[in-house]
């Protein structure tokens, strides 16, 4: 059994902090690499070792698998975490570790392959008896053979990247007359982003709601899941809330997806971590649509309601430890929510934020879990996701939680930067998301304005705003009067000395 | 003190009164002076200059926290899942921007009336004279500064109905010009 | 049954905030109260109405009942919720709020009175056949008679007031030679403190450990009780941290301690949440000590293995809904720690620290709580209680909970004052604790050095400290050099520009 | 640049090296120099003047952070369950003190003063008294507690300026111990 006593951590931002900590938790040394733009990153100052990789590009640096194991070496780690993005789910890179004599913290490099190409996936757990999309189940290539598959899928079509991921090689067909071009910008995307122009075709699915099951799989053959996620509130294909457990799923749902996704899983040889996404109609119909073979952003919503950590469970089943808990004894408990918080402007059609974190107030009390990796004067650069902070709530019921979520929200202070929740604020106070009524188009019809928000006080809040600022333009009135004068004035409030800096204010995107 | 904020396309006239008893607001309703809010505002951190900073406000009784942030020209501030936009303008600045545009609409005769209560200080053109658009009519004083009063259209001075030294109320018709 | 849609929160600091937050999270009003010093605190910024109660001693504010009674009508509040410490367990003012057509969140004025006054509490217990620690039933009054009863309960004697708490008026009586001044000088300390001078005599027990039950009653007699709470790091009476569940109780035992908490509670009719305080020895006996008739500063650690919300039950119990939760649904999981952090100088005596906190960096991610009153900017006055913040963690066992609350705490730095930080992760560091190895002794052995304490690196740290002060001073050096010379030096650093305000530094104790 | 720390009772000899490749540092032990260690050493807040601020530091691969804050001499750190009060010392520095002769460390008179505001409860201690090092002279009740006002040294009690039930402000002079 390879004894696990040292990780490099090959990732930055909250989720390189979230495992720097697990590793604290459980007396394994843990090391840092940092890109020239992260020398003083929240996980480079709490690991226990650090190394620089490179220049801030992450080409350059977080995605250089030679500096990775180079760092490994000289440290003498002993095993490899990947967290999420980057390398997380690059199968060359998980066989580069395995090979330098080091462990892998995920599951096998033939587990990643077999799963990571969306048609392969497909093959492998369709065999298992796992319901897909309908669609094509080999690639498209010409324009006859999309019309003809396409025929007998069913209109409106998915193009999708085989090789994708995040929405890139991705197109949704009508009709016939918009085939051939969106055949041909699907494969000459996903030929740029993913080096393979291979796409295939589903049946676009609408009212739909996304969610996902989670597994974990030792290495003996042992999977279990701990129920869902629902992950219905995206924007572009990215997620933005996640939840756990799903309005949609009764014990009953709960158990058939769930022995589908350990079944998906099981067919792989998967072990680690995982995740089995699909589809879910309004009928209580699921469809598969693909595995994620890493840790998800979004994996602290399970962690909350089974009250199973999994970063620890990935630790142990990596250093050859049977999964110690059984599928019997995993219970939800509660409800569970997840921001992803993102240097994003809501108000200005999402584009990101640039600039130098100049203040924070972090929310906290009961049930509130916040994993982030900025600080007070931390940069947010181009060079990394715009997601900068992941704000968790627990509460013994939903509706609980989403109150909970909206206090927390309302205490999350960050200055400096634009960031999107006011879009969160929002969706906690739309009705249709406080009834659970969710599907992958939610975000859609709210920035259209198709949604109705339980706003309060919206003219309140704006006279109390207007009150503010003529207070705000009549206290500088009385300092200058104050100043004025050799003494200080009559009746006057005494200005406060400054403790607010100016300093090191928002350059970004306006 | 009376200011005028402009949020939104809307514009809220507040007075601001340090009395003995603590601050006071009064919102400005056309001239019908109504509530009266007793505000206690205090800064949590702040930049007294830029005004920038994190706020405390008891307006009567209800509590709010407001973070300000300078812009170019006003303020910006987030609240729940709001973002305002906020100008003030100071009464002097208000009537300034007030009276202006509003006159250029007339053609034919149009009368230059006092933005706000003050004294004359300088009466600039009689009747008679040739004068350009965005010349000086006269200087006002009030609220401790000297305002110049400026032609709205080019024309002919028809009419000067005050002299330096008149006190005029707000809205006091001051010089006739004929375009 | 009596609606609650307005609460009036007659607190201040952490667990004024705490309340405010519970507020929001069920959607009722909340109005919060502060003293001239605390206008600009947590509490009265989040809450959705503040008002002032008076000057900064609570003697002229939080403990004035005339005027929280006052707010309470010009607020149009409902209900009151008195936290902890002030007035929580004052029955007069419980019975002021309900004559005042309020809803009291807390049990009744008559139950408080039963269990508030310690002789009384005694035997009302004792009517209902609960275990007590041996000693005396009566008032203890004169010399003779407590020499009498001492001899009938053995040495060593623990002279207690009858109306105390907080360790005043308690004095060790180890023989007979300090029997006179010490029932001289609790008997005075008793009649200053709480203007009663009656005391009773128990016997002092070493070696014990203080094992508390959470019991939670409604207004229709049910009682039900939420595990076990142990607190035997105590310094001075006062507790330092808690945790839940205790290594020294199994369920069976569990079992039996909550029946004669249930018990105890419903012999004084008593509704709301409580605490029933036991001491247990290393037997597994355990005997009665007190009742707290109030939400416990310690109520978290329940809550998270617990999963129940004690401040929303005391809300729906308050406005006479019945328990919703019965004895066989309440399950432990994992395991809580709470410590206290205050402002206190562990190196020097824990002499109070005061001053304005100049930075705070706040522990996050997985299984961590933080309840706390300060921010940046804030003071810690003379006036209340040094206390500044709970650190609360969960963690799926004892031995994770441990090395989070290390990692945590290690993440936890409060510039500007002292604080016991580093007196809580000496505890951490103990052998002791991590085996569970506690008693009420603990922190006294441990200040004694007489406990041996995992201390890595030590050496290390020293050196790395000295590299850091050396660097420091060479920093500066540079700084001034190439501040000297008209253009940027070759070969040198840059000099970062400060992004750290020297303003509102401590001002506190030296 | 050679610098030499006193932290405890230890001196601890350090030359700093700015290389093309980055900052070296190595330990002086009695002029023997062994080992060398490359630091990376960064500001995350800093004055640089003062020296208070957080910095990271990589050594030899080692990552820790410290939080360093300026005492009137030297710096202090907490880290982890320790708190490091040091005094740097240039060569120059160190070499000076090193021939001038050592001061005692306890001579002369010691004054203690309230750590804080508060009301003296009980005086344990009068003018006369021998006083061992960490004996109660006093107890000062401040923020709802006892607080024990211990001897720093031993020595007799030449002075003591307040009795029970004085009110004190931080800082005021309780007892005078002559060493």
């Amino acid at each position: 059994m390879p004894k696990i006593s040292k990780i490099l951590i090959a990732n930055r931002g909250e989720i390189a902090l979230r495992l720097v900590r697990a590793c604290a938790e459980v007396g394994i040394q843990s090391v840092a690499v940092f890109s020239e733009a992260d020398r003083t990153a929240l996980h480079v100052r709490a690991a226990d070792e650090a190394y620089p990789v490179g220049p801030s590009p992450s080409r350059e640096s977080y995605l250089r698998i030679d500096k990775l194991l180079d760092v490994a070496k000289k440290s003498g780690a002993d095993a490899v975490h990947p967290g999420y993005g980057f390398l997380a789910e690059n199968a060359d890179f998980a066989e580069a570790v395995i090979n330098a004599g080091l462990t892998w913290i995920g599951p096998s490099p033939h587990a990643m392959r077999l799963l990571g190409d969306k048609l392969s996936a497909r093959h492998t757990v369709q065999a298992a008896g796992v319901p897909t999309v309908p669609g094509s189940d080999v690639a498209v290539d010409n324009h006859q053979q999309a019309l003809d598959a396409a025929e007998k899928i069913g209109y409106p079509i998915l193009v999708k990247a085989s090789a994708g991921g995040g929405g890139k090689g991705m197109r949704v067909v009508q009709g016939r007359d918009e085939m051939e071009s969106a055949l041909r910008s699907a494969q000459s995307e996903a030929e740029s982003s993913f080096g393979s122009g291979v796409v295939y075709f589903e049946r676009y699915l609408e009212q739909v709601r996304h969610v996902e099951i989670q597994v974990l799989g030792d290495n003996y053959g042992n999977v279990i899941h701990l129920g869902e996620r629902e992950c219905s509130i995206q924007r572009r294909h990215q997620k933005l809330i996640e939840e756990s457990p799903s309005v949609a799923v009764d014990p009953a749902l709960r158990a058939r997806m769930g022995a589908v996704a350990v079944a998906a899983a099981k067919a792989a040889g998967y072990s680690s971590a995982g995740t089995v996404e699909f589809l879910l109609d309004t009928k209580g119909n699921f469809y598969f649509l693909e595995v994620n073979t890493r840790l998800q952003v979004e994996h602290p919503v399970t962690e909350l309601v089974t009250g199973v950590d999994l970063v620890l469970e990935q630790i142990r089943i990596a250093s050859g430890r049977p999964l110690r808990i059984k599928q019997n004894e995993v219970q939800l408990r509660g409800h569970a929510i997840e921001c992803r918080i993102a240097a994003e402007d809501p108000f200005n059609n999402f584009v990101p934020s640039l600039g130098t974190i100049a203040a924070i107030a972090e929310p906290g009390g009961p049930g509130v879990r916040l994993d982030t990796g900025i600080y007070r004067g931390s940069k947010v650069s181009i060079y990394y996701d715009p997601m900068i902070a992941k704000l968790i709530v627990w509460a013994p019921t939903r509706a609980h939680a989403i109150l909970r979520m909206r206090r927390a929200l309302e205490e999350f202070r960050i200055v400096g930067i634009q960031t999107n929740i006011p879009f969160h604020l929002g969706v906690t106070q739309s009705v249709d998301f406080q009834r659970g009524r969710l599907d992958t188009k939610f975000v859609e019809r709210m920035m259209e304005g198709r949604t109705r928000i339980d706003d309060q006080h919206t003219e309140e809040l704006e006279q109390v705003a207007s009150m503010v600022s003529a207070l705000v333009v009549d206290r500088k009135r009385l300092a200058g009067g104050a100043l004025g004068r050799a003494n200080g004035a009559n009746g006057q409030r005494p200005v406060e000395t400054s403790t607010w800096r100016a300093e090191g204010r928002r350059q970004g995107i306006r | 003190m009376r200011y005028f904020v402009e949020v939104d396309d809307r514009e809220i006239g507040l007075e601001v009164l340090h009395t003995e008893a603590g601050t006071i607001i009064r919102p400005i309703d056309d001239g019908l002076e109504t509530a009266q809010i007793p505000v206690d505002f205090a800064a949590v951190h702040s930049n007294v200059e830029t005004g920038e900073g994190l706020y405390s406000i008891i307006a009567g009784g209800k509590s709010y926290q407001l973070y300000v942030e300078p812009l170019e020209h006003g303020f910006r501030m987030a609240v729940l899942r709001h973002r305002y936009d906020l100008n003030v303008l100071t009464e002097r600045e208000w009537r300034l921007k007030k009276v202006a545009p509003r006159q250029a609409l007339h053609s034919g005769a149009i009368t230059i009336n006092a933005p706000m209560p003050g004294l004359v200080k300088e009466v600039l053109v009689a009747a008679g004279d040739s004068v350009s658009s965005g010349q000086r009519l006269l200087v006002l004083e009030a609220m401790k500064m000297e305002n110049d009063i400026l032609a709205s259209a080019a024309g002919k001075v028809t009419q000067v109905t005050v002299q330096a030294g008149t006190v005029v109320d707000g809205g006091k018709a001051l010089v006739t010009i004929e375009a």
